[in-house]
Parts: structure tokens; sequence; C-alpha cells
């Protein structure tokens, strides 16, 4: 009888567990390697730890491996296990000028100081199958990492460069940047309380899920909004951590951290003091992740836009419409438990519906 | 105690502290707890963590359990009404995990704690046990206000108009008030609350009841309380009184009873049978369970 | 006897204001914009009484701040200085000294309004009945055979066919939809409505009968009112007193067909005479 | 106590047109008093500013000089140039009455509610406004049958004699009439003098201009002359 095997849940999810590990398993060879993960399928791994709001690239891997390769549940494990641990201590701000630059690039100045730095990217490669890839071993590995390291270009390339931006700033057409010694909002310790300060706008989206970011990022470029973004400078690198020593509380360098760091300017805007001057949009997320960093930043701007007009014309312009619905980890959780038994209130909808069916059929029933 | 081979991740369990969570993240959950239980049917904001099961699944539930349980708690887990429904089976295994020293029951009468999705245990509950509801949706105002920080503003204001402006159209429209469950309720002659999805049946057992009532809402971060001895009164027009479910069998003019127990004083599930007749049963597997005993105990 | 609403020295600037706004605003200057701060000076120093009974004119074209001054006073608007008392049953209330609740409650059951724009004043998703239930809903009455029995009174009164009061307003035609609003203003028997343009935009002869309906129900209920329009018309037809604004500044008051026939300021004489 | 009702004193009446930095020529200074039941006529050629003074102790001008002492029903002196706008208005609700050629009506009421207004105005009831303002219609001779039409599709003879007919329905103590018998046939500007002769009657003081000197003479009790100033006296 359908309805008694729901009853006994317990040895039906036990199943269910079982069913999912042997799929993980069954006829697949080698079991992968965590670093298998983390070095083969870099842009996959640190996206997890970007929308899990964690960085442990360590646990990402068991994540991904864990999660049969689900993103959003991989993402999903290393915030439940945030959720155990105590808050030991807090960085302090990190200065982005500071990073190891992997890539950067800009499209709004041909020449930047320090150049333009393609890096690793696919924009430029076609997407076409290299079907050796199929057939690749061990010893291929060797070759590529080889010929990589020894045909490196000569010469002593700085490693940090100066932000494009203060190009800009030093001439006046972006407003200098504002001391502000105000802690930023802490998204895992307090809740939205709308309306929010921006730290809590960009510390949201800086962990959303890509897809959601982009989704709306991406009606604000076709029309739903007027950004209008020019990218300033994006860049990839590595951000040294620096927390205060526990005894002397003098920084210490405690490792670094992949990041993506995407700067738009916008279209100019009047200021209190006269001169027009351009608009800025910030995004930054863990890991290499151009498209969620450059769609935070448009989004980023597109908030502000509608704060300072008070006046929301897009959805990507309603700080509570885009914070509230770009986290994965809540809108897979949500859409997952519609899944769930809902008979009771299914049960109460019937009452309802009856008694108002009732009410109609009833041919005394005069409609006041 | 709990059979602890029914989770995936199982063997894992040594590697998280009592109650999963952070003792700071528990000490937040019984600050606002406290709050929500001082300020009757108020939303109190709180972070929110992530738990290892998803958003919608009873999270909000889940951490204010975890925030009362201590060592000699005993613990039920009803979804639907029942004990052993997937989802409460889920959460029961993931409190014995967790929780060491925690008993776990299905007697409504044994625990000193029942998480709950979408019913009221039958059983009159007492002023030792608190009843912890999973929240999906905390704020009643959401029916007729999209936008948060307005809905905070009327709430304030105990602006509830449109709420009852909802059960005017609906009047029009039905002649009936069609909202089954989540029934708007107010609160000590104030605030509003989403009861959770109950059904109406359950909603008059907020009204001075002897324990107290706990409302999670893990993904929208709040909680709130009815506190024992508090008015909740379903909101309606005073020339429309509330009414519940009746499970009146339309063609007998009588009420249905349960398959199993026969109990005629009980919330019925209902659904068809293999020859596709329309059955119903017992919604609290518990009490229909109690019942059947009792009858077999009597013969 | 005691005006129903007293205005003294009712001022509203938008934006950081400086201590030259003032001065350096207004018809002399040819702009309501502070040269010097850049703040818009909606309304400076505005008095004027509004008596029992009273249907008083604002008269001035648009940016003039006739429509922010009626919003100070609905609570729509805070002033940015000035002071108003609303005389509700004996009750002297200092409407800008109110805590919020207060203020509501009293736009609730003791203010109407009637917007240019009916989407301001009217919920578009519930249906004209529950738009007139809203209001009696804030005033406390619960009863529902009640609150539809006053509502398809209101409707009929002003002339919404009762066959139509469970349709959404959103379906209406602009003149059908003012009538909504203007039950809906009523509902509560409030002593004191105020009119924004009411028949701004609506065809000539919808006006007109949105008019005659107005004074109808003005001399039946004895409300006070207060009628913020551009339109010499509407002035003409229903106001007894009118009041001139320019950048924010009255600049003239007086009786209404003096105002029209004999105007005394610059800019009323060409207003008057422009619009003959 | 003044047994005058009116006591007009050096009322004169002139306008400046700002956008044209131009003054406008004003009447001469006017002075009389008036009892109860008496009519003034105010006489000059035309152009002279006869309907600008009587639209000034309307107040629907501002008068430029003088004052205008007004006894009302309480015995109480108001200067109308000076008074507030409140007590203006409600002694034109009560009290004063003007009477122009023009009628300004809502199209919506039937020519007995025209008639019968100013009474429901002040608080008559329904049924002996409606009786009143019979009687007016009935005595002006606008035939019956259009008492339930309204005026608004009216000849312009008729919408006068409504208009008249509304005035006197009104009645109050101070009448001012602007030209009420202008371009009115001989029968109905017969009932019309009757109309004044009844109100003068009955006690009601009235200013009047009428282009028809016959009636003048017929009416007045006083003639007063109105003169335009120089135009050089006016510039000063």
């Amino acid at each position: 009888m359908a309805y008694v095997a729901i009853r006994g849940g317990e040895e039906a999810i036990a199943g269910s567990a079982r069913i999912m590990d042997a799929l993980r398993t069954m006829g697949a060879g080698d079991p992968i390697e965590l670093d298998q993960i983390e070095r083969q399928m870099p842009l996959l791994h640190t996206k997890v730890m970007s929308e899990g709001g964690l960085y442990h690239p360590r646990l990402a891997a068991l994540a991904l491996k864990q999660s049969l390769g689900d993103s959003l549940e991989a993402a999903f494990f290393l915030r439940a296990y945030r959720s155990t641990k105590p808050r030991l201590g807090e960085t302090a701000p990190h200065d982005t000028r500071g990073m190891r630059v992997t890539r950067r690039v800009s499209a709004a100045f041909k020449d930047i100081p320090g150049g333009q730095m393609l890096g690793a990217t696919p924009d430029y490669l076609h997407r076409l199958f290299r079907f050796e890839l199929m057939d690749e071993g061990a010893e291929t590995f060797d070759e590529i990492t080889r010929d990589w390291f020894g045909n490196r270009p000569e010469g002593t390339r700085p490693t940090t460069f100066p932000k494009v931006l203060d190009t800009l700033r030093d001439e006046g057409l972006l407003p200098p940047l504002a001391e502000d010694d105000t802690p930023p909002f802490d998204i895992t310790r307090t809740p939205l309380i709308f309306p929010v300060p921006r730290s809590a706008q960009l510390a949201t989206m800086a962990r959303g899920e890509t897809g959601g970011l982009l989704a709306l990022a991406y009606s604000n470029m076709r029309g739903y909004g007027d950004v209008h973004p020019t990218v300033g400078e994006l860049r990839v690198g590595y951000l040294p951590v620096t927390v205060p020593h526990p005894v002397t509380g003098k920084p210490v360098e405690i490792g670094e951290v992949q990041v993506t760091e995407c700067e738009i300017v916008a279209m100019f805007e009047k200021t209190d003091e006269g001169a027009p001057v351009f608009t800025l949009g910030y995004g930054a997320c863990f890991g290499h992740n151009e498209v969620k960093a450059i769609a935070m930043a448009v989004l980023d701007r597109a908030i502000s836009v509608a704060a300072q007009n008070g006046r929301i014309n897009n959805p990507s312009e309603d700080p509570e419409f885009v914070l509230l619905h770009v986290d994965g980890i809540e809108s897979m959780g949500f859409c997952t438990h519609y899944k769930m038994p809902h008979y009771v209130t299914f049960q109460a909808d019937m009452d309802r519906l009856r008694a108002a069916r009732g009410k109609a059929e009833e041919p005394s029933h005069v409609s006041n | 105690m709990f059979p602890t081979d029914t989770m995936a991740q199982g063997h894992e369990g040594a590697e998280y502290g009592f109650a999963f969570l952070d003792e700071d993240a528990k000490r937040e959950l019984r600050r606002s707890i406290f709050k929500a239980v001082c300020i009757p049917g108020h939303q109190v904001p709180y972070a929110s963590r992530e738990m290892p099961i998803a958003r919608g699944f009873g999270t909000g539930g889940m951490q204010v359990t975890l925030a009362l349980l201590g060592p000699r708690d005993c613990v039920k887990v009803i979804d639907q009404g029942a004990d052993d429904s997937v989802n409460a089976a889920n959460i029961r295994a993931f409190f014995s995990l967790t929780c060491p020293g925690v008993s776990g029951t299905t007697l409504t009468e044994a625990a000193s704690v029942i998480q709950t999705r979408h019913r009221i245990p039958e059983l009159p509950l007492r002023n030792d046990q608190i009843l912890v509801f999973q929240v999906p949706y905390p704020d009643p105002l959401v029916l007729v206000e999209p936008n948060a920080a307005t809905r905070r503003r009327m709430h304030g204001r105990a602006d509830y108009a449109r709420l009852w402006v909802k059960l005017y159209e609906d009047m029009v429209a039905f002649d009936e008030i069609t909202i089954s469950h989540r029934y708007p309720t107010r609160i000590n002659g104030h605030y509003i609350i989403d009861p959770s999805p109950i059904p109406r049946y359950d909603v008059p057992k907020l009204h001075q009841a002897d324990c107290l009532y706990l409302f999670g809402a893990g993904r929208e971060k709040r909680i709130y309380a009815v506190p024992p001895h508090t008015d909740a009164i379903p909101i309606t027009f005073a020339d429309v009184p509330f009414t519940v479910e009746e499970f009146i069998d339309r063609k007998t003019g009588k009420r249905h009873c349960c398959r199993r127990c026969g109990a005629t004083d009980s919330f019925l599930d209902e659904f068809p049978d293999e020859d596709g007749n329309r059955v119903f049963q017992c919604s609290d597997a518990a009490y229909c369970d109690s019942r059947l005993m009792q009858q077999e105990a009597a013969e | 006897m005691t005006p129903i609403l007293n205005v003294e020295h009712l001022t509203r600037i938008h934006g950081k204001g400086c201590d030259r706004c003032l001065t350096s605003t207004g018809p002399e200057h040819d702009t309501n914009i502070c040269p010097h701060c850049g703040s818009v000076v909606a309304v400076a120093d505005a008095s004027f009484q509004l008596h029992r009974g009273e249907v008083l004119g604002i008269m001035g074209e648009s940016g003039s701040g006739k429509s922010s001054l009626v919003k100070m006073l609905y609570f729509d608007d805070q002033p940015t200085s000035g002071r108003a008392t609303y005389d509700l049953d004996g009750q002297s209330h200092d409407l800008f000294s109110l805590n919020e609740a207060q203020q509501r409650r009293l736009r609730d059951t003791a203010m109407g309004m009637v917007y240019q724009n009916p989407s301001l004043g009217l919920n578009f998703d519930i249906s004209a009945g529950g738009n007139i239930a809203e209001r009696l809903l804030m005033s406390d009455e619960l009863r529902y055979g009640v609150i539809r029995e006053k509502a398809r009174a209101l409707l009929a009164r002003t002339e919404v066919p009762p066959a139509r009061m469970d349709e959404l307003p959103r379906n209406f035609s602009g003149g059908m939809q003012q009538r909504v609003q203007i039950a809906r203003a009523l509902s509560t028997g409030a002593p004191l409505l105020f009119l924004d343009e009411v028949t701004t935009g609506l065809d000539l002869s919808v006006q007109a009968r949105i008019l005659d309906l107005i004074m109808e129900l003005q001399e039946e209920s004895g409300v006070s009112m207060l009628v913020v329009t551009h339109d010499l018309g509407v002035v003409r037809h229903l106001t007894t007193r009118t009041i001139v604004m320019k950048y924010g500044r009255i600049i003239e008051s007086g009786l209404t067909d003096q105002i029209l026939e004999d105007p005394q300021a610059a800019y009323t004489q060409q207003l008057v005479s422009s619009a003959l | 106590m003044s047994d005058f009702i009116l006591s007009v004193k050096g009322l004169g009446k002139g306008f400046y047109l700002h956008d044209r930095a131009k003054h406008i020529p004003a009447a001469v200074g006017i002075s009389f008093d008036l009892r109860a039941g008496e009519l003034a006529a105010l006489v000059g050629p035309s152009g002279a500013g006869k309907s600008s003074l009587l639209k000034a102790i309307y107040r629907s001008y501002v008068p430029s000089e003088g004052v205008v002492n007004y006894t009302t029903a309480a015995g109480d002196v108001v200067d109308l140039a000076h008074a507030p706008e409140t007590q203006i208005t409600a002694l034109r609700r009560s009290e004063i009455g003007f009477v122009t050629q023009f009628l300004h009506c809502l199209p919506r009421l039937t020519t007995l509610d025209v008639v019968a207004r100013p009474l429901l105005q002040q608080g008559v009831a329904r049924a002996e406004a409606h009786e009143v303002a019979a009687e007016m219609l009935d005595a002006l001779a606008i035939p019956k049958q259009l008492w339930d039409a309204t005026p608004a599709t009216f000849s312009g003879g008729e919408r006068q004699r409504v208009n008249i007919a509304r005035s006197f329905a009104q009645g109050g103590r101070l009448m001012l009439l602007d030209e009420p018998t202008a371009s009115l046939d001989p029968l109905s500007r017969e009932k019309v003098c009757a109309m004044i002769e009844r109100a003068k009657a009955q006690g009601t003081a009235m200013v009047a201009i009428f282009h028809d000197m016959e009636i003048v003479e017929r009416l007045a009790d006083q003639k007063i002359t109105v003169t335009r100033k120089a135009f050089a006296e006016a510039a000063e």
C-alpha cells in the first residue's frame, strides 16, 4: 500500500544513501583523488569555495567528490561545515594592490600602468574539441608542464600592479576613495534587515550563486536597467591573508587565497560639488570566476544607482530582490523542499475548495 | 536510543560537537528565543546558520531545537503528523547523531521537545513541553506586501487592514474565507503571525495553551513565539466565524472516522485505497497508535 | 470660530538646504532652486486657514508647490519647518508633532485624499469594494455585512454601478476610477478632504460630472475641502476662496470671484488672462 | 445704531495691469446711504465704471479706495471693503445677493434645484426651498414643464430669468442688481420690475444698474452718478 510505504522513512533514507554511494563507485575504475579534483577542475573547485563561503581547498574537493560533482550541493557542504566552527579571529581589510596577479585586463584603456596581462583565459580559445584529450596519460601531463616551465617568457615581470582606476582618480574622473572605518556588515552573524549597507550587499553577492548573479546582471545589461558598464580592471591572482598575532597583535601572513576582482566604470553622474564624475561598481569573489565578479560589479552599481535616485525601475536595482534571491544554497534548498510531503496542507486546501464549491452549488445561494 | 546507521554522513559524526552548532551560534539562538517569548508574535531576526539539510526542510526548526536540547531531553520529530515520514526520520537521525545523550520518542506525552512540520499533535501539550514549528514563510504580510522593509513597518504599527481586505475579497469571490493553512493569527492583541502551514484545525490549539510554541524559519531567518497562556486569535470578521475542517461526509452528514482507530476527533488524512475508494486515517500517527493500543488492551 | 485647519509658516526644502535658500528663491528670483546649494524650495513659509465647511482652492502651475503642501498635510511628506493644527471635534491636533501612529490614525479616519493619479489612491489589485473596505477596516469596522453595505452605498452615491463593485478598478475608465477614489475618501465620514488635480487628464464632459458630484457631496456633508488645481474652471466651480502659489510661495489669496475677476498680483493676472 | 443698511463713502475702483504697466482710470469715489426698502441706481455713461463699483461693493473687485459700511442683520457694522473673506462669504450666503445677466450653474441640476440651491445652502428644508423656488419661477413666467430640465439648455432670456428667480428666492437684506432687465421682452421686464418692487416693499435694500432710464425713474429712490476720473488724475 503506497501510503504505508512512506511510513518507515528511515529505511528508505538508508536505501537511498546506499544507491547514491553505489552510483559514485560502480564501474568507475580508480577512485578520483582530491588533488585531481583541485588541480584538474580548478574553476569548478574554486567556484564551490566561492559559493560555499569557505576557502578550504581540501574540503571543497571532498565536497565535490561526495556530492557527485554537483557544485550547489558541494558548496552546501562547506556552508554546513562552517556552522559548526567557532570564529577565532578576523583578518584585517586587504588591499588588492598587494595581490600576486596572474591575469589582469582593462577594457577601458589600451595601455595601463604595468601593462595588460592576458594570463589564463578561455576567452579567445575556440570551443573546438581537442579529441586527443580523450586519451591523455600521465606522461602527457609531465610533458606539458616541462614545456611550460622551460619556455616561460624571460624577464622580471612584476607580480603586483597598480590599480587602473587610480589613474582615473588622479585625474578627478572618479571620486576620491572615501576613508571609511565602519566595520563591514557580517552576513554570517547578522540577518539582512533592509535597508542594508553596501558592505552587506557586496558580502551577500560575493558568496552568491554564479548563475543567479549572472541572470540578474544580464537582465540589466539587456535593457531592464541602464548600468552600461566598462570593465575598468579585471584581475585574478592571489591575495596574502594576514591576521593579527594572538599575542603581539602584529599582522602575520598566514597564507594566500585566490581572488577574482572586477571594477566597472559606469555612466557619470552629477555630484554635490559640481563637476560630474564616473561611478563605480565592484565585484570580487574567491577563486577564478570572472563572470561572477563582473555580474556582481554590475549589480552593485545597479543597486547603488537606485538607492541614490530613490527609485527602483528594474528588478536588478532592488536590493531586496537581488540579495534575497542570489544565494544558491537557499534557493536550491527551497526548490528541493517542494518534493517533501504536503499532505496536511493539501488536505486543508481540499477542505476549502469543497466548502467554496459547496457554496457555489447551493441553488439558494445569492451572490451579494 | 536512535538508530545511527541511517545517515550517509553517519561515520563522520565524531567530527562534530554536541548539537552540531558552535556554542556562539547556540547562545545567539537562545537570546533570540528569549526575545521572541518576551514579545509574543514578533518576528525576531537571527543569523540563521546553514544546516546539513536543505533550506525548506526544517533548518529553522532544527536550529531552535538544537539550541534547546540538553543531554536529559527527550525529543520527538513529526512531519505531517507522522514520526516516520522521510523528513521526520531524517531530522531525528541527525539529532541522534549530533546530540549524544538525548533520547528520542514517538510518544507525544513522553517528549520534552517536539519538532513538527505542518501539524500540532492531537494530545494537548503540557507546560513542561515545547513545540517547535518548522516555518517556510514567517511573515503573514507577504500575502499583501512584497517589500520586507515595508512589512516591518506595518507590523510595528499593527497595520493589518490589508490582510482583512484579503479576507473581504475572499468572501466576495467565494462567500468563504479560503485560506486553508498558514492562517493569519493575532497574538496577544498586536502582532499577526503566520502559524506555519498547520491546517485551520490546529489553529485554536495555539490559544491560551499550557505549552510554549516556538517558530523557527531558517531560510527567512526569523524566530517567533506564542508563549503559554497567551491569546492567539485567527483573524476574521465579527460576523463571519472562523471554522475548522470538519470531515463531514456529505452523503451521510456524519463525520468521517479514522479507518484504523475509529477516531472521530482528529485531523484526518484522506487518500484513495487500492480499490479507488476515499478512505480516512489519523494524521497524527502517535495518537492513532495509542488509541489502537488502548483498544487492544481493553479487549 | 476656530478654523478646522490652521497652517503656519509651512516650509519644505528638498536637498540639504542652506541659510540662503529662502531669500534666494521665489517669484522675484524666478526660481525655486537655491543658486547656492541647489536645493529645491518646494514650499516656503506658507500660512493659511481652512474653515469648517469651506472649499478652499490652491491654484498654481506645476512646480508651484501646491501639491507638496497638500502632501505634507496628508502626511505623505514631512515639512522642513512650520506647523499645522487640525481641529477635530473640538480637539486640536498639532499635525507634525504627532507620532507616526497618531498621524496614521488621523489620516486613516479623519482625512480623505483624492489623487490625480488613481493608482496612488487605489489598490488596483483589489476590487472597487475592497478599496472602500480597506478604509473602513482601518477605522476598525470588522463586520463584513456592514462593510459590504457601506461600500455598496458609497459607490452608488458616487455613481459607480453596484454591479461593478467587485471588479478591479484597473479595468475602469479614468472617470470611474476617480469616483471610486472619492467614495473611498468619503468612506469614514472624515470632515477634511484633500483633492489633488482630481479632474486633470479626464475628458471635459467627465470632468464636469465629477465636479458636480464633488459639489453635491460637499453640500450634503459639509466636508471641508482643500482643492489643488491648475485649472481655473475647477476653482470657479468648486471653491469660495482661493490661494495662488508660485515657486513655493503664496502670492495672493482672496475670494474666488475676486481672484478670477480682479486679480492683484502680476502672476495671477497673467494666469487668469491666459486662461480666458 | 445706524438705521442705514449700507453707507458708502468715497468708494472708487481702478485697475493696474502688470503686463502693460498701465493704470486703468478709476471710477470717481461715490458716496451714498441706503435704508431698508430703498433702491439706489448707479447712473452714468457707458464705461464710466458703474459695474466696477457694484462689484467692488460685493467684493468681487477689490475696492481701490473708500469705505462700504454694511449693517448686518445682527446689527454689526462691517466694512465690506476690508472685511475678512470668511465674513464676506458668510454674508453672501445669507444676507447679500448679486444678480447678473449671466447664469453659472451646474449642468446636472434641474431648474427648480438651481433656484432652490441658495436656500438649501442656508439650511432651509428641501420641500420649503422648492416651494419658494416654484413661487419665484411662477412669478417670472418660466413654464412649469421646464422646471425639471436643466437651464443649461434654455434661451438667454429664460436663463436670465432663472438667475433672477434664484437671487430673489435667496432674498436677503441687500441686493446688488447688474442690468437685471437687459435684453428681456417687455412682459418679462415688467415681471422683474414687479418683483423688485415687492422685495423693496419687504424691506430689501438694493443697489442697481439699469440701462433703461424709465425703470430708473420708476424704481430708484436715489440716483448716484458715476463718472470716470481724468486720465491724468488717475496716473498720479
